[in-house]
């Protein structure tokens, strides 16, 4: 057991940080960066990328060819485990070269990845994902958005939901029903679709917590020609799992969420009507609770990496980190809450510094306990995939899509 | 053996759901969390359903009828999400019937009784108390915003302020549930003056089983929602509702409910006919309660999926109103606590 | 709300006091008593059963015609509350009264009816259950053992287990497949079976904690003529869930575990390396939750006692009581342990007074959680027909047994 | 970045198991509970393989291969619910190495060494010593009936006792899982030499890493079990693997594993490396594996039905030995206690 980095990494860490300390604009912690609505976001987020593109951190597990650098997952990982020290804009580009843009490179034709991978690598073009839909969430098969040749054209009309980043996406994976004849997994193809065609319109969806983070994708009519097909035509499910598989490098991305350590710096500071927080016995025992579990998940990250430095793919067992740490957040969320007593009806900007953190994770916390599979659908795939438990019997797989569809 | 509410009960409870479901239906609910508004239309309903009089004798305006319709209403209340300021109802009231002076009782009781006043509690806070003026601050308070009269402690003892004296302070605070307003008021030397009793638990447990039966209400409605979701609901060629997940999730949810109803009921019939054992059977009615309503609104809201993450949902209605409630009279831990101190000393219940 | 009984209950409840105050033998606490083996208890408890029948309370619900005492529901449960604060031999006669019985009542010929109630009331005959077999758990409609027509016979082969009781029973209720062409449900039968008639071999079971409460009947080449038959060839599935509908009259009784009481009472006595087990915090509110759920219960038993005077009878949600208690005893069993230390790995006598009761929850409350129904399927039981979710799809209903069985 | 035991390491692991296994069938584990023999077969396959002597510097007939090897040892004797006395080989064997004076060490490693003695430790209880002779009683002691050496605490030190001095009572207790004996030993006045070191802390870290280990093999083949028999056990038509309650119960106890397995490597590498972390990793360890073994043996006992109830099943050897294991250093409770004290203090782990 080793927990230092190979001699080959351990240099990438100490120039990516030199860099970093020379390019990126603030450090997390010192002072706010705020970026008070998308189109500034955008814009940082547009010029720190073509920063990283230039010097090669932009994606570095990508192709050299198209802008990438060439590197490891690994590399990457440490890019980002580095980069996370600053407050650089986040969340514009993540989706496109996570997911996107890997599936590209895996599906697309040489056309395709010419025209598109350089620059969403470069940052010129922002993706997003078209998948779930308001009737198809943890049954992504279960999708209704119907694409229709005409000529060497298809025709897309549907609903798509949940979509990040839509609102500001140039283009973005489409997965659509392209034969309602065959069954549901069989009937499905995957696209390109140009985010500023005719027909597409993108709606912030109000959320619990006020935020709109997610939006839904109207789709009448919008015009996808044949070249921007990934897959072929009923190929699109394993085109889409392609896009998932890849969504599991993101390998310890910190999804936003209060932990025990949180819990520990609060509660060392919270008095109450009996005391300091960290000396009620209940609170100290949720603590170690807590750490166990999130210390424990970080260490499993240690070997998930240590799997990826062997060339091994992260597998279905990553989906034990959210599964742990959501419900874990609305846990502690509620137990600090119920320490501010009558005040922990107030909203978290009234509570003083660090308890916006704590309320969003009492909403958020409800949230990532479904987003990117629900906590129910983790447990069936931890219980099938890692364990080797028999599916559940179903009938909805063998028939054709339109004799299903309630 | 008679344990239920008697067919006379279980018909007022059936009428003050629907008057109040119409009254006060989820969508105002909804509504309520952009506006912060109070929900007049079934305020003035439980004034009509006799319901604000209940709690108060006959000498002054009330019509005696004791708590149990109030309880029902407090139900009605939870099943509806509605925005009004039952603290002045489940607690100031009883508080000034039971603590206040005769002239207290004959200035504030009838205005509570029709309606035209409300009042607010906050006996947490020491204030200091001078010739009759009361400095300092409370906060929060439930239902302050527009209240006409405070109760308060100070000296240790209950003090009533007219809250139209010009030395009172308000200012809203902004509450995760703007169904439920909060806000925090300032004395500068305010005129009060002493209730003549001071027994403020009579009073406190007669607020902790109403907000039981608005939290039983309030979680029922949610299992309800959660259950008609899952019976519609698909995904791999299913209803969600025939899944173990969901179904045993709705079967602990549904447990705990039935588990915290029946506290509820018999703290009702303690706080009815006065049995000694209410302090320790308010204390399990909260506790379970609490619980009930919290894990109610959270599991629902998951068994919802993306939706019930919407505002356009009704999740989140819950979810708000269960959190608030856990937070007006202190959590469900506080009252664990106190529960296992009667049970360790040795107290037990009538029945 | 009246928590009183009905002036004609109290008079029957006075009555009841009285007479137990001059027959019962020991009050209950007050020294003990113990049945060394099953010889000596069935003594006990025939002659216990003979008092109370000749004072008419042998069965105090069923029919005055048959011994019976001719009373209602609440009346027994009345009976048995007084009853249980004697140390009377409980544990021979209640399945024949209380499920064999009624049923023999409900289906049987006049013929049957007379040959056997009296007598099962009485406490001449002792009756048992024969349903469960080892692939028949949960799922009960897979049984197979079989009964196959012989002339004016009935020849039985097969296994049954978990029959309480067996080892001194004269008769007992069986349930057994007579058509394996037909589906699941449609090709069972219920049967008397003489305990005594030859083939019939019973062995204990022994348990996880040594005990040997239940056993396993092989039956082979049991001869039962046709009158024995209680319902039409292929009507059994029917006529045992008219048995398991009457085990639901058994309102409020005593399943033998520990509960916040005992919790309390030994956390009282105890002291820990840190002080008073009482005085811990965690303990004091695990005690607050145990007693928010025993007498929570307690109290849902009140509800359905006012039900069954109201000539309601209990439903379904009676499955609450033994899915919350079962799973509880187990959790206080293993704090009360814990508080022990090191010597928490030691056996009850061990550990002094009070403590076999703590190792009874620790090994029997996880019997508990899943006999009569496990916490699965209870759970299952409330979702399905309190709430009225949709049963899961099966297939197993419509084919032909012998073509589903592996 | 190489969070991982190596290569060598893992090739370990899998003979140790399949040696365990052979040496040590669960048939054996069974017979145990009606005997409480210990498993002599095992105990010197563990001498062969050079686990006994794997703690213990070469200086004393030690192979000093360090704390690796016994973690992996440990992990296998949970998995085969082996019945020997581990605490002499976790807690005994490392105190003496760590505190025992040259003499001492001498006088006893080669013979722990060997497998030809074993040793007890009970250093909970304070002792009375008067000129180098110790009086009083220890209770419960695990792996104490047969060992050869005690190690005691009096005066606030440490002290041996030769066991074979005729001043000593043994009393065997009636242990919940027989191959975990446990007795009770009066000292009366017995002569015992003073320990050089008292720092019993590192010992005790090394113990209940190993228990750890322990645990998580127990648990582990616990859930083996529970999938197979849920992959093979039909009801309605389908194997009980395939339902959602049994799925999710079998993944929340394999999500427990996991953690608690994290943190036991980790604590390994803190007992191998010497790092400063180790009583935080090893309260860690301890309190997530006690939780993971507890929760595997009763969930596991549950997904068997009935047939997990039988002395017959596998069941009841992981419920069992889950109790003794989680009694042997204190319940989880208090660990999470000590945990939780660390980490307000600040402290953290190294990585």
């Amino acid at each position: 057991m080793d927990f230092a980095d190979s001699p080959i990494d351990a240099q990438f860490r100490a120039q990516a940080r030199e860099w970093l300390a020379a390019h990126a604009p603030v450090t997390r912690g010192r002072g706010r960066v705020a970026w008070p609505d998308d189109a500034t976001l955008v814009a940082a987020a547009r010029e720190w990328q073509s920063k990283k593109a230039a010097a090669g951190y932009a994606a570095i597990a990508l192709p050299r060819e198209y802008g990438g650098g060439g590197g490891t997952t690994t590399q990457q990982i440490i890019f980002r485990q580095e980069e996370e020290r600053y407050d650089v804009p986040f969340g514009v580009y993540e989706i496109g070269l996570g997911m996107c843009v890997p599936t590209l490179l895996a599906l697309g034709s040489d056309k395709v990845k010419e025209r598109f991978v350089a620059r969403a690598i470069s940052g010129a073009e922002i993706w997003c994902q078209l998948f779930s839909e308001p009737a198809a969430g943890s049954d992504l098969a279960a999708l209704r958005t119907k694409a229709v040749k005409t000529g060497e054209n298809w025709l897309v009309d549907g609903q798509k939901v949940w979509t990040t980043g839509a609102q500001f996406s140039d283009y973005g994976l489409l997965l659509a029903r392209t034969d309602s004849s065959a069954t549901k997994h069989a009937g499905l193809t995957l696209f390109i679709i140009d985010m500023r065609a005719p027909g597409v319109e993108v709606r912030p969806i109000r959320q619990l917590d006020g935020g709109v983070e997610f939006n839904e994708v109207f789709l009448s009519g919008v015009m996808i020609p044949d070249e921007f097909r990934l897959t072929v035509p009923g190929g699109g499910w394993a085109g889409a799992m392609t896009t998932l598989m890849f969504e599991r490098l993101n390998v310890g991305a910190n999804i936003g969420l209060i932990d025990s350590s949180t819990l520990i710096d609060i509660s060392r500071r919270l008095e109450t009507s009996t005391g300091r927080a960290s000396d009620d016995p209940h609170v100290r025992d949720i603590i170690a609770q807590a750490y166990l579990n999130d210390r424990g998940l970080k260490l499993l990250t240690y070997r998930t990496l240590t799997n990826l430095g062997r060339g091994q793919l992260p597998g279905p067992e990553q989906s034990i980190t959210k599964l742990v740490i959501a419900s874990q957040a609305q846990l502690i969320a509620n137990l600090l809450l119920d320490l501010r007593g009558q005040e922990g009806a107030l909203v978290g900007s009234a509570l003083g510094d660090g308890w916006e953190a704590v309320e969003r994770s009492w909403s958020f916390g409800a949230a990532m306990r479904i987003a990117g599979g629900t906590d129910e659908i983790l447990r069936n795939v931890i219980a099938e995939r890692v364990l080797g438990l028999p599916a559940a019997k179903r009938d909805d797989t063998t028939r054709p899509f339109n004799e299903d569809a309630a | 053996m008679e344990f239920d509410f008697s067919e006379d009960y279980r018909l007022l409870a059936d009428q003050l759901r629907r008057a109040l479901e119409e009254a006060a239906p989820l969508e105002a609910a909804r509504k309520t969390v952009d506006t912060g508004q109070i929900n007049v239309t079934a305020w003035e309903l439980l004034g009509e359903m006799g319901i604000l009089a209940s709690g108060i004798s006959t000498d002054f305006g009330g019509n005696g009828l004791g708590p149990l319709p109030l309880c029902l209403a407090a139900e009605a209340i939870g099943w509806s999400v509605a925005a009004i300021p039952t603290a002045s109802l489940y607690h100031a009231t009883p508080l000034i019937q039971s603590c206040g002076s005769p002239e207290q009782q004959d200035r504030w009781l009838p205005a509570l009784a029709s309606g035209s006043a409300t009042a607010c509690v906050a006996t947490d806070s020491a204030l200091a108390v001078e010739d009759d003026h009361i400095t300092g601050v409370i906060s929060p308070v439930s239902g302050g915003t527009g209240a006409s009269v405070a109760i308060v402690r100070a000296n240790n003892q209950l003090w009533l302020v007219d809250m139209a004296e010009n030395a009172v302070e308000q200012e809203a605070l902004e509450s995760r549930d703007p169904g439920r307003q909060l806000c925090r008021i300032t004395f500068r030397n305010t005129p009060a003056t002493r209730m003549t009793g001071d027994d403020a638990d009579l009073a406190l447990n007669h607020a902790v089983v109403c907000v039981a039966f608005e939290q039983i209400g309030g979680a029922s409605r949610a299992l309800n929602g959660a259950i008609d979701y899952s019976r519609e609901r698909r995904a791999f060629g299913q209803t969600i509702g025939s899944y173990q997940a969901i179904k045993h999730k709705l079967a602990d949810i549904w447990t705990k409910i039935e588990i915290a109803r029946a506290h509820a009921m018999y703290a009702a019939w303690s706080l009815g006919t006065g049995a000694v054992d209410l302090p320790l059977a308010a204390a399990a009615a909260r506790a379970s309660a609490t619980e009930a309503y919290l894990f109610a609104a959270q599991e629902t809201l998951q068994v919802h999926g993306g939706y019930g993450f919407t505002f356009e949902s009704d999740s989140h209605l819950f979810y708000r109103r269960a959190r608030a409630l856990a937070a007006c009279y202190g959590p469900a831990v506080e009252w664990r606590s106190r529960l296992a101190a009667r049970l360790i000393a040795g107290e037990t219940t009538k029945h």
